[in-house]
């Protein structure tokens, strides 16, 4: 041996030349110019057509994002949205952008590995709750305290739904399901709660699929946050848990609005739903809301911009020149060198 | 007296330093110029009570004239600071006839007297096996120059080692000046006191003395263990990220990278767990940095439903298996390779990949730069099987020259042509190029579903058939573009040919070279590619009348008869061939001594009704 | 017309009924004496968008005069309510020259034009392909009798095909009663009219008559999927605990346990994820209670480690596995048998276990009984590979009769033998007793760590050998134990053996009786244990000229040469016997058909050049 | 086929007969009578010895829970102590009872199984923060939501003591270990907060290794409680975190003991220590407490007597009798029945 690939006399072609590549390399540092350059229109983020039940809540979810996309002109090429298994996990498909569909309960050590040495794309990542916070939990607690900038849509329908109706962690107690004829036995998780109360966890928000307009206002204040933003989404499943969030949908009164310079614009909302004023960066009143049922809080609950962003690590030397780079191993070869 | 090699063991609790001595002398008699292999010898726990057999910690050196390339058969000289973890050393077979121990006494008048009689069993029990024992007041020595002897007496046996086999001296106080200049310099000039003070007590209180001439090398040479060979060959594949959670014996990889890798502007990731690891460098490999995941056996037993994934999704990525002693915990600072077969089949469905061995710290360092474009070209996760014994044993290879072809070349941002679907695989060789994030037109949608050229989800019988042909057809691809591989011994055929993969190599290439001289017809291979084989491997066996592997797993006895399963290789290449390949494998939990290998093969030949010379 | 067996479908989008259609006529048909074999057909998402090929949802039924025992070749008849959904069973090559469709003919009068023209277009593509399409106004009828035909075509239709098939109208009448009850008396109502007016329609307005006379059985019988019959024999298996994680397509064995379970004093438990599914059933079984684990390949993709340390710790464990399309996410409706060599491989280090496939209903439900047994008497997991199309189609089984013997019996709390270790390692058979917390000086630890007859923490080569051997001995012992299969066709010998396992065995069978009949020397033999093999296989297969695996999972095509990757159960018995067995193998996502696997025998007989007669 | 078994020739012998086995088990399910009967000493719970570092906390732990085992006379061979994999892992080794050494991360759903069917048995879990707050993590929550019975020790030193010095979960920023020989980056995550936010939690409390006799009472307490009882124990590492927890050893300031009459004794340590009455059925009070990390909270954080326990789902039926399960098992057969 001694001479790498010396048994492998296989070549292939290299698609772009070296300097092409060099090339492009520099566009990628200098990538805030892009958007500068193109208007998108609402088509370049249409994917496959969705094939969620008819009036599924993810629906909604889907176009506040393409709106999202659009308005932002983030360029297609430049954005990637990331899911796990489940209904809600088949969204990237839908939409006109990269996308990454991996395994249940995985998404965000995906989307954390592609956020790890590209500070340039935008990264959304959509999870179920039996996605999120069963089989993914220690990935959740753990993404949230990488605290990598991305935004984390948890479409909470508070069931399995891909499956065909088995208990999440998230359904309520006694509802039955098809692993628990007679009533699931547990309180659900609250997700609010447990994702605030991690070290490092900076954006944690809740929206509802059938008020588009503030779901469309807390993805782009997630946008502007600068580490991971989490925002539960409570989804209706007509087919599974048929009117299971009619009772907030048609009673005002049981949502109520938080406000704050900080949070989430509440747009039309404050017409119908009562609202309250509330400071995020108070994680004891986050916490207080987190865990308050009913009436439910939309809107930003807690924040915390100067939690450490792991990126900051992972992304470190990610400029450096391939002539660094050689001189650099060739000081650690020195290191054991003993002839 | 002038040799050819000899063996020598340093033995301690842990704690006192004897792998300190070990390594030193190593490096030493490296740079001297002799071929050298070294074993580190661990316990399982991070500081065991001590005077006890399991407690054993050191090393062993192996030093001869020429190139070394196994850690050898018995020791032939031992230094032993207390004979309980001596006593662990007569467990794993390392003692012969005759074997030189260094012994301190001082256990013999210690107050206690369960320790005192302990001593005086023990030390008649090692004479009776015929042990040449020698009592060396290694503590009272050192005493005259450090308080607590336990954290000196290593580098004064050092220099008492270092009279013994006429060593530089020169180079073993580099060695301490460079192990101890991070502590102070007052701790430097106490230990070359004390390599000193050893080396004078030597010279006046015993005639010990051999000397093992070096053939010096016109190349340049560092010294390594396999671990940092890897880490090595991570940093000049120009792999970005390091992704991993920690486990024995994979986990000093990281370490080093941990310190060194940032000064190339590379990170590692520690994950929460080992599912979480994979996850991260699939993601990293999608977004274009082709990345590395490290770990051992349970670690890889996590990691198979997102290597499917990338299998599936053909994203590249290099998987970095240093094996240990299984199954389930097993004997995680010991020697197996006994994940051969998970790695060719854990995960469910067909899944083709690339799986490499290296069979020594050369290419430990090179495998990994080639791993790397195997898993670009290929589109697919390679993984590439170590396993305890290179990780930690260290040797001298000649020092690579790194060239930035080696490196991953900075990812394409270029526009994606249109007309070009994700996944075009080549009707011929089933290799296609993949689109980076950031690549315009080249958008898609990467799943672990059944898709179509364009990664669209597709239920089709064809087009489920057509994309499993496409990502198997890689293999046969593969399989064309390699080399046979190359006999040890007499490409022409012989009697029995010795199969084998990965670190036993310098062990069987060792007992080759013995019974060929004897002028017994064998001859052995290596395997470097297990998925797929290297090509002709029928042809080459053909040559043979009969095939041995040896390997360092589990085979039941012949006399399991029908019900035989065989060692893990043999296994794979009885499918692949028809061969009737037998196999000697075992399980010790260190490495496979070229005499044992000897044995077998002598065995076998008679069994088989080979005529001997 | 007098017929002896028919293939009917029925294909609609998700949500108008069509599988309980098919189910109602197969529980008809099977009460009536006929053999029947179901195939549900099922979209991936839960309510796909309507008119969509991958949208399709229904049910073939194989009704026959005999005993059938797969889910046969193309359709004879297809109930369809449009034309996109029929298009999916094209692609899937479910139709055959002159099938007859009797397809709903309102889409060529709907208002939207885009509608008209694809069912316009459709009709005239499958009238090329030589269907006969016989129009019915499915909707327009069923209106006449309820506001929502969506919800009511189903059973008209059944009305209809049971006119055709002359199916007895009362049994028909006592399947929609207990399907509807649980609604409403008016809808069962509503249900029993639609029924009536499907028949008499077909009587005033077709001619299409068949008869397929029964044969009366002598036997109680009982109609099952597979994954009921597998539930049902967790119970009868005295099984208590029941620890899984939702995943298709094992789940809904799940779903009928967790209604019927605690009917018996046991338990589901839903955990979070499959690891901890696996770790709960681990833990019951230390304490006593011998526990199922249920999933399909992903899931057993996470399992492993847990996996290796039962096998390690010897804690007996039924893991029943019902494999689906893969790799990586795959397929997941649709059947496979990709994951045998992961069963068998999976765990890093060596890893014996016991692994079983049932191929039909009937051994779904006694080989759990067996498995509970065997799990205990062995002290290992026993894995119990089905598989997705085993797992919907329904067929009617000899009632089974269970027994207390076959309950595990109480755990046993009386004291231990103080003398007797807890890995008491018998040396003939590898077996040993455990001791169950409770039990008094049985106290020991579990440790996946290399351990002694103690269950202490060894590290010496001489015990991590003697464990590996008494392990790996049990299997040989079971094997010994064990009878030799049964060979289907000629056990003397001939041409052709056609080898298989698990589910592919009906359809094997009928295409080798087929040609048997015309005079060809083929049998076939199904395997039902896979680690460790039945005994004698060499020796069965040795009086055959040719050997040819037929498994549904994927092989490379014979011209990959030296680089060809055989089917999986064909690489292990090529280890396993040295014999040059060849393979036809396939992933369609659907079964294998007698037709084509008839085809594949006549191919390779040609091919090998023997005579056909 | 037709009749199970009949492919297999092989018989075994069964240990005990069927009578036998009908009488242990009437013994097991009245259990409580057991302890009256036999007197245990401290020996009867001694296993292998130790082999940890010298100084090493987990010496404490293991001294308290036998202690613990002989003071409440709880058989042998009725206790159950289960771990995961690391150095504080080792513990059930050194016990005489029975034990359970798994997978790294796993031993939480192995107790869970194993007190699913055994209400008769005394369960202990031992874990590592890397074991229980990294690789177990999402065991770790769903477990505390199952609360079924059981005590639960975390034994917390702030790194990987067993793998050689990686950083941990829970340790402090910046700490320098090999895996982050800069420095770790992110700060640790607080295992009492987390514990407290997840829904069904029902005993959450602290000790420090140095000072056993509040870790006993703290034991001792966790006996009476009904459910999960989970105990984070701060645990000296003198081998890789030399003098990490020293300021909390020396400075009694930096210690401050929770009193409650449901609460844990705080016996002698008043004398060094001060003290904060502390309603542990208080959500924010606890969570307070949790978040504070100096002076640390010492005592029951968290209690809710009331909340679901798994346990009760999962041994219902458990006395079922062998002639009914055939009688049932009759019964859904004859459902499927056809002739
Ligand atoms: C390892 C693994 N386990 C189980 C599954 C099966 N599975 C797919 S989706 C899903 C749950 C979906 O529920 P949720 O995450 O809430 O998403 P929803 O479908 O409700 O949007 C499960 C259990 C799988 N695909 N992989
Ligand atoms: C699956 C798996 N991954 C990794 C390891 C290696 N490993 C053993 S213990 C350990 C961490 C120990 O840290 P902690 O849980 O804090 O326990 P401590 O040793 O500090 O008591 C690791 C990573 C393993 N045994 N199994
Ligand atoms: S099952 Fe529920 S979540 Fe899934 S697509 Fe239908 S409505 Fe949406
Ligand atoms: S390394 Fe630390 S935790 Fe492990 S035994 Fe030593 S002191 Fe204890
Ligand atoms: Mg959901
Ligand atoms: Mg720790």
């Amino acid at each position: 041996m001694g001479e790498t690939l010396s048994f492998v006399s296989f070549v292939t072609k290299e698609k772009a030349s070296p300097t092409h590549k060099k090339e492009k390399l520099m566009n990628m540092t200098d990538w805030t110019l892009e958007p500068r350059m193109r208007e998108f229109e609402l088509g370049d983020y249409l994917g496959a057509a969705p094939r969620w039940c008819p009036s599924c809540g993810n629906h909604t979810v889907l176009k506040c994002l393409q709106k999202l996309c659009k308005d932002l002109n983030l360029p297609p090429e430049k954005t990637v949205v990331v899911s796990g298994i489940g209904c809600s996990s088949r969204l990237p498909h839908h939409m006109g952008t990269y996308g990454f569909h991996s395994l249940h309960g995985r998404s965000l050590p995906v989307a954390c590995g592609i956020r790890a040495r590209r500070p340039d794309l935008s990264i959304f990542v959509v999870t179920g709750d039996g996605d999120c916070c069963a089989i993914g939990a220690g990935h959740w607690l753990h993404a949230l305290r990488y605290n990598m900038k991305m935004t984390v849509m948890l479409l909470d329908n508070n069931i399995y739904g891909l499956t065909k109706k088995q208990t999440s962690p998230t359904t309520p107690a006694h509802t039955k399901t098809n692993t628990h004829p007679n009533g699931a036995p547990l309180d659900p998780v609250n997700p609010l709660a447990t994702a605030i109360s991690m070290t490092n966890a900076s954006f944690v928000a809740q929206c509802v699929d059938w008020l588009p307009e503030h779901l469309y206002n807390t993805l782009l204040r997630a946008q502007q946050h600068p580490g991971l933003a989490f925002i539960r989404i409570r989804q209706r499943c007509p087919h599974f848990m048929k009117g299971h969030l009619d009772a907030f949908m048609n009673d005002p009164n049981k949502i109520q609005i938080l406000t704050d310079p900080r949070g989430v614009l509440p747009g039309s909302l404050t017409q119908t739903y009562g609202t309250v004023e509330h400071d995020p960066t108070s994680y004891d009143d986050a916490m207080k809301h987190a865990r308050q049922t009913d009436p439910i809080p939309l809107g930003l609950l807690y924040l915390n911009e100067s939690a450490l962003r792991y990126d900051e690590f992972t992304q470190k030397g990610i400029v450096t020149s391939e002539e660094e780079k050689l001189a650099a191993i060739e000081a650690e070869l020195n290191k054991f060198a003993i002839l | 007296m002038q040799i050819h090699q000899h063996i020598i063991e340093f033995v301690s609790d842990a704690g006192e330093g004897a792998q300190t001595a070990g390594q030193c002398l190593g490096t030493v008699s490296a740079k001297m110029g002799n071929g050298i292999w070294t074993v580190e010898i661990i316990p399982a726990e991070v500081e065991p009570p001590r005077r006890s057999r399991a407690g054993a910690s050191g090393n062993r050196v192996r030093i001869g004239s020429k190139k070394i390339t196994n850690a050898g058969d018995q020791a032939d000289l031992v230094v032993a600071f207390n004979e309980q973890v001596l006593y662990s050393r007569f467990d794993v077979g390392a003692m012969r006839d005759g074997t030189i121990i260094l012994l301190d006494d001082k256990w013999a008048s210690v107050d206690d007297e369960n320790i005192r009689k302990e001593f005086a069993d023990a030390v008649a029990d090692f004479k009776n096996r015929k042990a040449d024992i020698r009592f060396v007041p290694f503590e009272s020595e050192t005493k005259k120059h450090i308080k607590d002897p336990r954290h000196g007496k290593n580098i004064w046996a050092l220099g008492l080692v270092c009279a013994i086999y006429d060593r530089d001296l020169k180079l073993a106080e580099i060695e301490i000046t460079k192990k101890f200049a991070k502590k102070s310099q007052e701790i430097v000039d106490t230990n070359l006191k004390l390599l000193h003070a050893g080396y004078d007590w030597a010279m006046q209180n015993t005639d010990l003395r051999f000397s093992i001439p070096a053939e010096p090398s016109d190349v340049p040479k560092i010294v390594v263990n396999g671990n940092i060979a890897l880490a090595l060959g991570i940093m000049a594949a120009g792999i970005e990220v390091c992704s991993m959670y920690p486990i024995t014996p994979a986990t000093s990889i990281s370490h080093y990278l941990a310190e060194a890798f940032p000064r190339m502007g590379c990170v590692v990731h520690q994950a929460e767990d080992e599912i979480s690891a994979i996850g991260f460098a699939i993601g990293a490999s999608f977004a274009g940095k082709t990345p590395v995941t490290i770990t051992s056996g349970p670690g890889l037993a996590l990691k198979n439903e997102f290597l499917a994934l990338a299998i599936m999704a053909e994203l590249p990525l290099v998987v970095v298996i240093v094996q240990r002693g299984g199954p389930s915990t097993g004997l995680p600072t010991r020697v197996e390779q006994g994940d051969l077969l998970s790695a060719l089949y854990a995960q469910p469905g067909d899944a083709p990949k690339i799986v490499m061995a290296p069979s020594n710290h050369e290419e430990c360092f090179h495998f990994i730069i080639t791993a790397r474009k195997l898993a670009e070209t290929f589109r697919t996760p390679v993984i590439v099987l170590s396993d305890a014994n290179l990780a930690t044993g260290q040797q001298p290879i000649p020092r690579p020259n790194p060239k930035t072809t080696w490196f991953a070349p900075p990812i394409d941002q270029s526009d994606w042509d249109e007309s070009v679907p994700p996944f075009d695989w080549d009707p011929q060789t089933g290799l296609s190029q993949r689109p980076i994030p950031g690549q315009k037109n080249g958008n898609y949608v990467v799943t672990g579903l059944a898709h179509d050229q364009n990664g669209r989800v597709a239920y089709e019988s064809s087009i489920n058939e057509h994309a499993m042909q496409a990502r198997s057809r890689k293999l046969a691809t593969l399989q064309h573009a390699l080399k046979p591989p190359v006999i040890h011994g007499d490409p022409e055929g012989g009697d029995l040919l010795v199969i084998g993969w990965g670190s036993p190599r310098g062990a069987i290439e060792e007992a080759v070279d013995t019974l060929r001289a004897q002028g017994i017809s064998v001859s052995s291979v290596t395997l470097k590619f297990l998925s797929p084989f290297e090509p002709n491997l029928k042809e080459i066996f053909s040559k043979f009348k009969h095939l041995l592997c040896v390997e360092i797993n589990y085979s039941d006895p012949a006399s399991f008869g029908d019900a035989r399963r065989y060692s893990q290789l043999c296994t794979v290449l009885r499918a692949h061939t028809l061969c009737d390949i037998d196999c000697w494998s075992h399980v010790p939990g260190i490495p496979l001594t070229p005499k044992d290998i000897e044995a077998a093969i002598l065995e076998h030949i008679d069994q088989k009704g080979i005529d001997k010379p």
